[in-house]
């Protein structure tokens, strides 16, 4: 018997706060909650689901799923920063069949879990043959576009920089995919709100953002940087001011709704995403250092509400605009 | 996730600590694996972000006490090493597949480098006390940094050697390992550094012993959701990235691939 | 009699590490170590100059002077973030003249002590107005173009983020500036690579990086963004694995000298710069934390390289390139 | 920049405590200003990276000790108040410009509101000490946060109002500075909330009194470095932003602008 199983016994006591309507709509639904975790930071939810149930969760979005399998990039894909990380996993995963097969029907027990697919790829084909296979499958509520995934050469980075070349992208997706598409932006541009216009023109349903920055450590000692691949996403708390300004910036310029993420740790983090503007938050990081965080921020948002007199969780969406 | 008590702390080597607190498991209801690892936050600043694994090295089963053995290596560990006995410590686990035991061996021989050593005494307890023989082979850098010698002489013979002769013989582990010696033994396991694992994986493979490698990776998660602490093994002919804080850090020696 | 006086005395003992060189080749002059205090984190270096001996730094860098005086933005100015801090100050400072009269003058009594003059405005002409009236004083080393100021409305931010209108600059300045050249560019970039070639195209003798990232912080008490400017400039520990590998990808382009900053805060954080190509470095942030950093910076690189058989600073520059 | 031992940290209110520390700098030789401040560093983590300003209250030239009086307003006084009796404390400071004392006053009006009473205690010490006449009034938002009471008696009459009235008069420090009242006295010391002073100083303005304010800016560096603490004051008829560290945080009342 391994520990993970047993961890499962000590979740957090689950507080119900009564008086607090946490449901969010999104596109053409009601998420329960407006938190899920970011993709890449949570698998396919398996390992998860040892610890709580997922149904507690509003949404979970998994592992970027591509075309074909992927051993991702050597070790060491991780690298510890202040109040953050460096990853270059380069999307490591069994490639879409495997996920369609050995993954996503394990999630469809969980009845009450919007299933979101995170895809990435190479090529627009690479996409579009991954979205149509998707599209086969009922039970996935939304797909993801990572196209700013920043540790796989010539890879999806230039969709995810390029305004017109995002806009292809889209366009393609858009004519195969039968669910709604949620496009994820890269902060690294020198223009998120550009490519935020950009994307809902072309049809994304929803955006999500911040994936990571691109970063370097290097280890002094040996004189090269530390991670294998050279260079990495950061995330966690260190990104955290990046991302709520890009999430402020975005939603004033577009009218589709934003999934805002990028260091999240707290109820108050979330809040702090909400209130600039997101209709619902990712978090990534957080479930590696305290893998109940997703839980224990949507109680810490309930109880947030409960102590602030806030009825309704989207009374606090936008809240910060003037 | 537990909040733990440390119950004892104590410097056993240069810069090495045993570091012993209360299980966040139940020993008595679950048991653990020897090779499991517990992965531990140093602090709550976000400056040490990422938890650090630690095998488990020893259990207390009756005060349901767990112990790890760790050697500062960065600012992590000197922060861990900092702790005073009553502070609350962040514990995830025990994690992971350890070593696994096999009912028709005889005998096991142990095969530890320097901090590979701590996940060693817990096995050798459950192999002596499952009634094989052990007979275990360390290697350290010197005197200074020997550990846990008495621990492993209380479940069978140990033969230490040491870079620099301070300690047993000059040489390293794989010195002891000739196929006259090895061919008393039914398995091996072994816990080091990556060099020699590999050293241990080919000459044991010559002499046809079979064993099990414990592999370090930097790890995130510790359980399985960040696929960032992934080693290279060959299954059925094929070559995969498998996650070692899920899938290990315990392999069978046969299929761990090294580059 | 106020406190700063008194700290004075207790600066840390200088350890002079006598088997190292720390000096560093700049442009055609030598630094005697690659520290120095980055723009608008040292002030005009007469605070500083109570603490300690200004001729132990490698240089300095002044705050950013412009044509006119300026106010600054409205406080709050500052917010703490997880490893950093946000800065709205808006550029506050005396104007070139006054900066020439009453400032710069004191610092000629540091006889070691090169002297960079940072360079901000709002239009070329600002800016060409401030270097030509600088270029009358002979004991300005070099300028430092501020392209890179995110906390000006309508300000020097398009210049930092548009090769063009960078190359425009440069080529104005270049003209008029009887000093050399620093360009100090911008993070908030989608390719700082492009912008570095540009630079280095138009004539820019050397350039600096990183300026700061921009981000918000929201004050969920109050419901708005705690600065009062909205967005601020992120610096400090968390934005130092943005900033290694943008030096290190600029050096790897570029062969005119780089001045590395982000988030340093010890000498192994300055030696991950050098390794990354760097040739100084400049340190911010680190100052308001500990005003000694400086020279318990250039300290601790030279018992770093003591301890590692390092004989002269200069064998760490680009170490960490394959 | 001083690393200095704790030597005594008590709850005196509801989330307020009273923190006496070795003086950074040797008192017996130096002296401090009454309304100068101590710049410190809550923990050496990353976490919170920037120092947090709090006033000097009190000081103990024999022992060469200094108190703070603070209140937990967020994280960073929360972490401070978890500190113990032995730990260190990285402390800059004294800094900045404090109360000046003028030789021909005869008595002097001081005025605080919370946490902006403690730098009175030093004030009227030495107000007392030079020969003045000392009042001080003070507003707190209740009995619980009510504090430095007695140390302040010890220096003249003290006059106590709270918000709810569960200490002394209901209602706001203003409410007892009427004419009459302040004729008394040749200038005022005020030290408290934003819109406490701005109030104070528009009342004192019309009464003629002139005096000090204590301003309350977020602070970075402290030292003049950053100019992130500015205010907007007026001089010979000009406005401008000046540094509350370095040339406060105390300023004439007549230059403070508030918008
Ligand atoms: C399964 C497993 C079991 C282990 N058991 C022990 C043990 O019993 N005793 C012991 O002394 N050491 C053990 N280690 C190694 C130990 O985890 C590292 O030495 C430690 O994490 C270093 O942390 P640091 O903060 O001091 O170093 P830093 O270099 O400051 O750490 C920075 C980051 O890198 C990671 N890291 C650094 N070095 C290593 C490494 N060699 N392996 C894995 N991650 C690393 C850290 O976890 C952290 O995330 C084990 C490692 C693994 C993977
Ligand atoms: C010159 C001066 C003297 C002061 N003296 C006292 C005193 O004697 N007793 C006392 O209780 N308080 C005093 N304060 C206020 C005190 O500094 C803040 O309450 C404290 O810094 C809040 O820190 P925090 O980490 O709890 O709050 P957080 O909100 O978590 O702090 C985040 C950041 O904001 C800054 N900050 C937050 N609130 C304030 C504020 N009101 N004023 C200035 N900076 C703030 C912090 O310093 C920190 O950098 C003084 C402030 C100044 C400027
Ligand atoms: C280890 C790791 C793996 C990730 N993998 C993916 C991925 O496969 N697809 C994706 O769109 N984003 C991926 N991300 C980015 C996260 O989803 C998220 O955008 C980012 O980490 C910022 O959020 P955080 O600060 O909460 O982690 C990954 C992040 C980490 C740390
Ligand atoms: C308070 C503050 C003021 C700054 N003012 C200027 C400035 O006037 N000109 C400039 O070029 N950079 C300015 N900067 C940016 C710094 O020079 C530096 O590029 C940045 O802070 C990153 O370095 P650090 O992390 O070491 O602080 C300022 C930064 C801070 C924090
Ligand atoms: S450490 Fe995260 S998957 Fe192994
Ligand atoms: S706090 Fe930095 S100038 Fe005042």
């Amino acid at each position: 018997m391994t520990g993970q199983e047993n961890t499962a016994n000590r979740e957090l006591p689950y507080r119900a706060i009564r008086n607090v309507d946490l449901t969010v709509p999104f596109l053409d639904m009601n998420f329960k909650n407006p938190v899920m975790p970011a993709s890449g930071c949570f698998s396919f939810g398996r390992e998860m689901a040892a610890l709580y149930d997922l149904n507690r969760l509003g949404a979970i979005v998994v592992k970027a799923t591509t075309l074909d399998e992927r051993q991702g990039n050597k070790t060491p894909r991780l690298a510890e920063t202040a109040a953050g990380m460096l990853n270059s996993i380069g999307l490591q995963n069994p490639g879409v069949e495997r996920v369609m097969s050995e993954e996503l029907p394990y999630l469809t027990q969980f009845n009450q879990l919007p299933v979101i697919v995170n895809v990435a790829g190479t090529a627009i084909e690479d996409y579009v043959m991954v979205v149509q296979r998707l599209s086969d499958m009922d039970s996935i509520t939304a797909i993801e576009l990572n196209i700013s995934c920043p540790n796989v050469k010539c890879g999806g980075i230039q969709f995810g920089t390029d305004p017109a070349m995002a806009q292809s992208m889209i366009r393609a997706i858009k004519e195969v995919a039968r669910m709604p598409v949620i496009v994820k932006l890269s902060p690294n541009v020198t223009d998120i709100v550009q490519m935020a216009v950009a994307c809902e023109e072309a049809g994304a349903d929803a955006l999500s953002l911040i994936n990571t920055l691109i970063g370097m450590q290097i280890d002094v000692e040996h004189k090269r940087p530390l991670l294998a691949n050279g260079v990495g996403g950061l995330s966690g708390p260190a990104v955290k001011p990046v991302a709520v300004r890009m999430v402020y910036e975005v939603t004033s310029a577009v009218s589709i709704p934003v999934i805002g993420m990028g260091g999240i740790m707290t109820g108050v983090d979330a809040i702090e995403f909400l209130m600039a503007g997101a209709s619902a938050v990712q978090v990534g990081t957080a479930n590696f250092v305290d893998p109940y965080a997703c839980i224990r921020i949507i109680d810490e948002l309930g109880a947030w509400c409960d102590a602030h007199g806030v009825r309704a969780v989207t009374e606090l969406i936008g809240a910060a605009k003037a | 996730m537990s909040l733990v008590k440390i119950h004892s702390h104590t410097a056993i080597g240069s810069e090495i600590y045993e570091l012993t607190f209360v299980s966040p498991v139940d020993l008595q209801a679950v048991g653990c694996e020897p090779g499991q690892f517990l992965h531990i936050r140093v602090t709550d600043s976000f400056d040490f972000l990422l938890r650090r694994p630690l095998s488990l090295c020893k259990m207390d089963i009756e005060h349901n006490l767990v112990t790890v053995v760790y050697q500062v290596k960065g600012a992590g560990t000197k922060r861990l090493s900092e702790k005073q006995v009553g502070d609350v410590l962040d514990v995830l686990g025990p994690l992971g597949h350890g070593y696994p035991l096999h009912a028709l061996d005889r005998a096991a021989l142990l095969i530890g480098g320097g901090v590979g050593v701590p996940p060693l005494v817990e096995l050798a307890r459950q192999l002596q006390k499952a009634g094989k023989v052990v007979h275990t082979v360390v290697g350290f850098q010197s005197n200074q940094h020997a550990i846990l010698i008495s621990e492993l002489a209380a479940y069978g013979a140990v033969t230490v050697v040491t870079n620099d002769g301070s300690l047993g013989r000059k040489g390293l582990v794989t010195d002891e390992l000739t196929n006259d010696f090895c061919s008393s033994y039914d398995r091996y396991y072994a816990c080091g550094p990556t060099p020699m694992l590999q050293a241990v994986q080919q000459i044991l493979e010559k002499h046809k012993l079979p064993g099990y490698l414990s592999l370090e990776e930097r790890m995130g998660c510790g359980i399985g959701i960040c696929v960032g602490c992934v080693h290279k093994v060959s299954r059925d002919g094929q070559e995969m990235n498998v996650k070692t804080c899920k899938e290990g850090p315990v392999f069978a020696a046969q299929e761990v691939l090294f580059t």
